[in-house]
């Protein structure tokens, strides 16, 4: 089980192993995108299912409701040198688990008052809602925070983890 | 010191197109406890997954990862798969490669390196799952369903055709409900009781169904397949298992009350049938009006009862058992149009009376045995004004909602009047006609030419001008102030939930809307269950609907409780909230956010430190928790933690990820 | 207006409205043709939204029902069903209601709030429209705007209202010379007729109401 | 003793005149004592309201902020509905917001902090210690007259600033009539509108409400019609003449202020409260009443009562009768009895127990 090596986690992406866009040497940040297991993950699969282009840009990480993300998760990631942290869930209303994502929006909303107060820049923390059916809102979703996040440039750890 | 097996799929082409997936597979091979990688053309393929099982056992894996299509797919898949095998089903993680990488990303060396990160995602995962058990939950095989109208009639008898005993409570003295009480049904206008009480009838007789009438649920507790049920039955004053319902004592009876069944338009006796049909078919004692019960003298009905089966010092009984599943029917009741509308006379004019009264009236078991009468002076009368929307579409008097059945009632009632009154008129003040159903339109249409004045608008005033009533409202659509003179007026009033139906969803865990109608748990995909597992609901306890919808309704919960009642135990889902006791504070901030109220706080003795002592914990209900893990990130002290998705868990994908 | 004769409809109402002679139609001022709603100002919608806004009025919730024409005791007299004067606003039809007469003949009695399915203060609404149909130089109905003008005048003059010089006064501007005069006879014997009192200090409530006319301005 | 600040308005000298005599003159009557607000204005009424707000507003918080300053803690008493409508609706604007309160200080430029309340004739009848001496002082009933109670638009609407028992069937008047031994009528139109100022503006469409209101309670039997705002009484009571001219209609039915008839039962005479001036004749009332302790006539259920126990009587007359007749014929009579013994036994029992 190897130890997490914060060094290696601040150097900045065009370092990294076999990551291919190294070699125009255009920046290529990593998003990690929690998902929602209903709804957005479904989305997700639905736009491969009708075979939809986006940056390959984003990772997402599934859990069963957004409910179930603990701002640490975010931190850790940001910290860790994650260009951005994409949180989809479902529609206000629409949780599987009833109530689920009113206390996500509760708490992300707070929270994301903390972390530009703490100096990140808006764009690297993002909350949305896509349901199970929108295929294309996922896809737009994650272009345009791909965008935003690539002309913000490289997540700068150090200086997070300072804050 | 795990042993990850790492099975990376080419899916044909469909993931090969565009992921290298032997370069991912070498890169697989470099992480950490990982023992063995394999790759393979169709992994779900059967010689796909018998290479699996047999490099499992020749590896001695503990653990899996398939880079493969979505779980969402083939998660099930795989979990099947190792059941078979000595690898705990939960020890499985999937990459999703085809979906959300080879399916929506043209460059091959980007996908790669996607599908790369992917995989060492879950492999870090995988490595911090542990073995997850799903308990069997027994299910006790027998349904309850609250509410004894057409709609809990209808899922009764469908369950109990299946072969799974039921019990039917209904708080009235016989169940059926408001539908034996209409004349007809629209749009085919077949006579309502004529298809009710054979249902009726067919409910009362049939072996496995246990008709509890004149009672009323108490209390719910437990969980899907098992929920403890108390039921009051009301005192009924006659004992069922010798009366023979022959119906001497209702004759002989002194007592006279109104009959709440036509809405005091006729008299009943106070120890009474509600009505001919009635299932079960005999009598009960009306408490507040017997001359028995409250003066303490007559008893005739005791005198002439053949069977001696009167009893005077009867009283509630209580009865608890257990349920598989709960149906709730409590259906609806009419909007109490007289508090609301002082303009309409409040109430205090006999002949402004509502639909439901109509139906009794034209109805020819009514107090007018099927003529066309007004309730004041018995009259026929020459011109009827019929009023939509009361109470419905009226945030500032009744409610906001449309009732969706009053335009094609209203619509009944007009034809009807005019059937039975040639020479009658019919004016129909409406809002909007809203007639969406398989012959619906056509019947408005009839009814405009049988001769009914639609007028668009709705009524300001009703108030009584010698022995008629005047009815002030605008034709909106000609832009005319007009005022009818009606014999009688007809208000086609709303519904709105029935007395008790939210307290009794509540007991059964189910949530209202703020009108008091019981949410489904999802409006198009889940329409029959609700948010706690094991209750469903159908008919107008969900929201106002007409017969045809309800009967639909109520044969889907059925066939849900069927389904569930069918097996003999169900499988718990392991990936369920866990709590560290030796962490817990018991502040109970689990408790608030849980959706299922599956978590309680305990308390419980610890030994800390060679001491005894007594703290406050969280408890997890397994059969009520559905996962979710809200509680999770609610837990201040990080005590509880989600099987399947722990916080470490993730924690080690995000990880993970960082190190590209 | 004199006794008999009622305010004319300004336009159609209904398609009745049109049947009959081709003077009828002319003398009735309808034209009759399509209003081309692309035409509607952006202007006017924002003047509508305004007018509403400070009525505390939201145009959207009005269904139409008609509730509050049905019940209006002065419905029959007016040129266009308070109905008519929302939906005008709900389309935009600013000057068409800045010119009914509807709003200068409401009586003020609440009915129709207070009946309103949807909460609407219809009575209010109708008091804002004449409010800025005479702020913005309109004067459909001169009868209502003379009272209520000299009504003002009294009480800059007196502090209170002379209910008889106030009569009397709109009699004369009004050109009704003789109206209620059969019952000033009695009123002098019921001693109705004493002249009002004024108060003292006379000077607070002239401020005080060019005070008021400030503050609206500002607004 | 309940103190008020009293608000007479415009019309208490004028057309108002028989309201403001006969409510000087029951006042000391039911413990009630008036104090008029120094120096008080115009409280603008609907002209002002319909040419500007602000002013509306303004107008009557004059009088407010006076009458808070010199009669402190009393509320303000506006007989005339009008001018109760336009002070409450000024002062629950100021009790609103601060916003609203600094507003009003601005156009009124003195000191005011929105703490007075405003009440209406109604209010101030209607409460217990009022009725209560009521009770005690009153010297007539009105024995068998039908009243209609007619409280128009100003007393009860809007509703959220006038706060009525019931927006469309209010009682208070009522209650009142009942306790001096009226019958009040019930009837459709007691919340319609007079026409208010539209009898001047357009006379046309005054009189024609004017009518259906008149026409509606005699149609439903009423003797008098009693009101509680001087400009539906003069609408009503001045008017009744143009408008039996107009509609060629021939309605006699006198047109009182609750107070008048208050004022009658306490005993006043016609010029102690105003009967004296109205349009039509009045005094009528006065020939009408009886004393207060005067037997009451029978009510229906007293009627009913009688009836029952009368045939009653005479059904057990002819039992009697019946039975002897029985004894007299001897056996056949069993056959028929027997059919219905128990219902008959059991009715036996009932007259034994009680």
């Amino acid at each position: 089980m190897p130890v997490v090596d914060n060094d290696k986690a601040a150097a900045p992406a065009t370092e990294t192993t076999n990551a291919a866009p190294a070699s125009n040497g255009e920046f290529r940040p990593k998003i990690l995108a929690f998902c929602c297991n209903w709804c957005t993950y479904a989305g997700a699969d639905l736009a491969g299912l009708n075979r939809m282009n986006y940056p390959a840009d984003v990772r997402l990480l599934r859990v069963p409701c957004s409910g179930r993300i603990n701002p640490q998760f975010v931190i850790e990631a940001l910290n860790k040198g994650c260009d951005g942290v994409l949180v989809c869930g479902c529609h206000p209303g629409d949780c599987h688990y009833v109530t689920g994502n009113y206390y996500t929006r509760r708490r992300m909303l707070v929270f994301k008052r903390l972390l530009e107060y703490a100096g990140l820049e808006p764009e690297r923390f993002q909350v949305r809602w896509i349901s199970g059916a929108e295929a294309g809102k996922f896809r737009d979703t994650v272009t345009q925070v791909c965008e935003e996040i690539r002309a913000l440039g490289p997540i700068d750890v150090c200086e997070e983890v300072a804050k | 010191m795990s042993r990850i097996g790492v099975f990376v799929c080419y899916c044909g082409s469909n993931i090969a197109g565009t992921v290298d997936v032997e370069a991912v597979a070498d890169v697989a091979r470099t992480l950490p406890n990982v023992v063995y990688v394999e790759t393979n053309k169709y992994t779900c393929s059967d010689p796909g997954q018998a290479s699996i099982k047999a490099a499992i056992e020749e590896h001695n894996i503990d653990r899996v990862v398939m880079g493969t299509c979505s779980p969402r797919m083939h998660e099930l898949t795989w979990r099947k798969l190792l059941s078979e095998t000595k690898v705990n089903p939960y020890m499985l993680e999937v990459a999703n490669l085809r979906e959300q990488v080879s399916w929506v990303h043209k460059d091959k060396a980007e996908g790669t390196a996607k599908a790369i990160d992917l995989i060492k995602m879950a492999v870090a995962k995988v490595d911090r799952n542990s073995a997850l058990y799903s308990v069997e939950i027994p299910i006790t095989d027998r349904a309850l369903v609250i509410g004894g109208g057409i709609a809990g009639m209808q899922a009764a008898l469908d369950i109990a055709d299946a072969g799974h005993p039921v019990t039917l409570v209904e708080r009235k003295p016989s169940i059926g409900g408001k539908m034996p009480q209409l004349d007809k049904t629209f749009p085919t206008m077949d006579c309502s009781a004529c298809i009710c009480t054979p249902k009726m009838s067919e409910v009362g007789n049939h072996p496995l169904i246990d008709v509890r009438s004149y009672s009323e649920v108490e209390s719910v507790s437990g969980y899907v397949g098992n929920f403890e049920v108390t039921i009051r039955e009301k005192a009924k004053y006659i004992n069922y298992d010798s009366c023979t319902g022959c119906g001497m004592c209702e004759t002989k009876c002194p007592t006279k009350v109104d009959n709440e069944y036509d809405l005091g338009m006729s008299k009943r006796k106070a120890i009474y049938k509600m009505f001919a049909q009635a299932v079960p078919s005999k009598p009960v004692i009306d408490a507040e009006h017997c001359r028995m019960l409250t003066e303490g003298k007559c008893g005739v009905c005791e005198k002439v009862c053949p069977t001696h089966s009167i009893n005077y010092k009867d009283e509630d009984k209580l009865t608890t058992e257990t349920y598989g599943a709960v149906v709730l029917a409590t259906g609806y009741e009419l909007i109490d149009w007289g508090k609301l509308y002082g303009e309409y006379g409040g109430g205090s004019y006999p002949d402004v009376i509502t639909g439901l009264h109509f139906e009794r009236i034209v109805n020819a078991s009514g107090p007018f045995e099927g003529h066309i009468r007004r309730p004041s002076d018995q009259k026929e009368p020459k011109s009827v004004v019929i009023v939509k929307c009361v109470g419905s579409r009226d945030p500032n008097k009744g409610v906001s909602y449309c009732s969706r059945a009053c335009c094609m009632y209203g619509a009944k009632h007009a034809h009807q009047y005019l059937d039975k009154v040639p020479d009658g008129k019919c004016y129909v003040f409406y809002m909007d006609v809203r007639t969406p159903g398989k012959g619906y339109d056509e019947f408005y249409m009839r009814t405009k030419n049988d001769g009914a004045e639609y007028l668009r608008g709705r009524v300001s005033k009703i108030y009584k001008e010698g022995d008629h009533y005047v009815c002030l409202g605008e034709d909106t659509l000609s832009g005319r102030q007009v005022s009818v003179n009606a014999d009688m007026v007809v208000l086609e009033t709303g519904m709105v939930p029935a007395p008790g139906s939210r307290e009794t969803a509540m007991m059964c865990g189910v949530q209202c809307d703020l009108d008091g109608w019981v949410t489904e748990a999802h409006p198009k995909l889940r329409p029959v269950e609700t948010n706690s597992a094991g209750v469903y609901l159908c008919g107008t306890c969900q929201g106002p609907k007409d017969i045809p919808d309800t009967v639909a309704q109520a044969g889907a919960a059925a066939s849900k409780v069927i389904g569930l009642l069918n097996k003999p135990h169900i499988e718990s889902n392991p990936q369920i909230s866990h709590v560290d006791e030796s962490l817990c504070c018991g502040d109970g901030a689990c408790v608030d956010i849980c959706p299922y109220g599956a978590i309680k706080l305990i308390e419980k003795e610890f030994r800390e430190n060679s001491r005894k002592v007594k703290r406050t914990v969280a408890n997890v209900n397994q059969g009520l928790c559905q996962g979710c893990g809200a509680c999770t990130a609610a837990c201040r002290s990080g005590a509880m933690d989600l099987l399947g998705f722990t916080n470490e868990g993730i924690m080690k994908e995000v990880d993970a990820l960082c190190q590209w | 207006m004199r006794d008999g004769d009622v305010a004319p409809r300004m336009r159609i109402r209904s398609s009745r409205d049109l049947t009959g002679s081709v003077e009828k139609i002319v003398e009735k001022g309808v034209i009759v043709q399509a209003d081309d709603l692309s035409k509607i100002k952006d202007s006017d919608r924002e003047a509508i939204a305004e007018l509403a806004q400070r009525a505390g009025v939201n145009l959207k919730d009005c269904y139409q029902c008609g509730k509050c024409s049905a019940g209006c005791p002065m419905g029959e007299f007016m040129d266009l069903l308070p109905r008519q004067v929302i939906r005008d606003l709900q389309l935009g039809f600013l000057e068409d209601v800045l010119n009914a007469k509807t709003p200068w003949i409401c009586a003020g009695c609440n009915v129709c709030s207070c009946r309103c399915p949807q909460e609407i203060d219809v009575a209010t609404l109708m008091q804002e429209v004449r409010r800025t149909s005479k702020a913005t130089g309109h004067q459909p109905y001169p009868e209502a705007d003379k009272f209520d003008d000299i009504f003002i005048g009294n009480v800059r003059k007196f502090g209170t209202s002379h209910e008889v010089g106030l009569a009397m006064k709109f009699n004369m501007s009004s050109g009704h010379l003789f109206q209620d005069v059969g019952n000033s006879t009695k009123m002098l014997k019921h001693g109705m007729l004493k002249k009002g009192r004024n108060i003292e200090h006379i000077d607070e409530v002239q401020k005080l109401m060019d005070r008021a006319l400030k503050e609206s301005e500002e607004k | 003793m309940t103190k008020y600040a009293y608000f007479p308005g415009c019309s208490a000298h004028s057309t108002g005149i028989s309201q403001t005599i006969s409510v000087d003159y029951i006042a000391p009557r039911l413990d009630i004592e008036l104090t008029e607000i120094p120096d008080w204005s115009c409280c603008g009424t609907s002209a002002v309201k319909l040419t500007n707000m602000d002013m509306a507003l303004a107008l009557p918080a004059r009088s407010l902020a006076i009458s808070e300053r010199e009669l402190p803690g009393q509320d303000v008493f506006a007989p005339c509905a009008g001018c109760f409508q336009s002070l409450k609706t000024s002062a629950e604007f100021s009790k609103e917001s601060d916003e609203n309160l600094a507003k009003i200080k601005r156009m009124i430029d003195m000191p005011y902090e929105a703490s007075v309340d405003v009440v209406n004739v109604l209010d101030v009848l209607n409460t217990d210690e009022a009725k209560e001496a009521l009770k005690a002082n009153m010297k007539y009933r009105l024995q068998g007259i039908k009243v209609a109670c007619y409280y128009g638009c100003a007393l009860v609407r809007p509703e959220k600033i006038c706060d009525p028992d019931s927006v469309e069937n209010p009682q208070v008047m009522e209650n009142l009539v009942k306790i001096i031994g009226g019958d009040p009528i019930d009837w459709p139109f007691k919340v319609e509108c007079c026409g208010a100022s539209n009898h001047i503006t357009i006379p046309e469409a005054g009189k024609k409400l004017s009518k259906n209101i008149i026409e509606n309670a005699v149609d439903n039997g009423a003797d008098i019609i009693v009101t509680a705002c001087p400009l539906c009484w003069m609408n009503l009571d001045m008017r009744e003449d143009e408008i039996n001219k107009k509609f060629g209609t021939n309605f006699d039915i006198p047109v009182y202020y609750i107070t008048e008839l208050l004022g009658a039962a306490l005993g006043g005479n016609a010029t102690e409260i105003g009967l004296d001036r109205h349009f039509r004749p009045a005094e009528g009332l006065l020939t009408k009443l009886v004393d207060k302790d005067a037997p009451l006539p029978e009510t229906e259920e007293e009627k009913k009562a009688r009836l029952r126990k009368e045939a009653a009587a005479k059904k057990a007359a002819e039992k009697k009768a019946a039975k002897a007749a029985e004894v007299a014929e001897g056996a056949d009579a069993d056959a028929d009895g027997a059919a219905d013994a128990a219902p008959a036994t059991a009715d036996k029992k009932d007259e034994v127990k009680a």
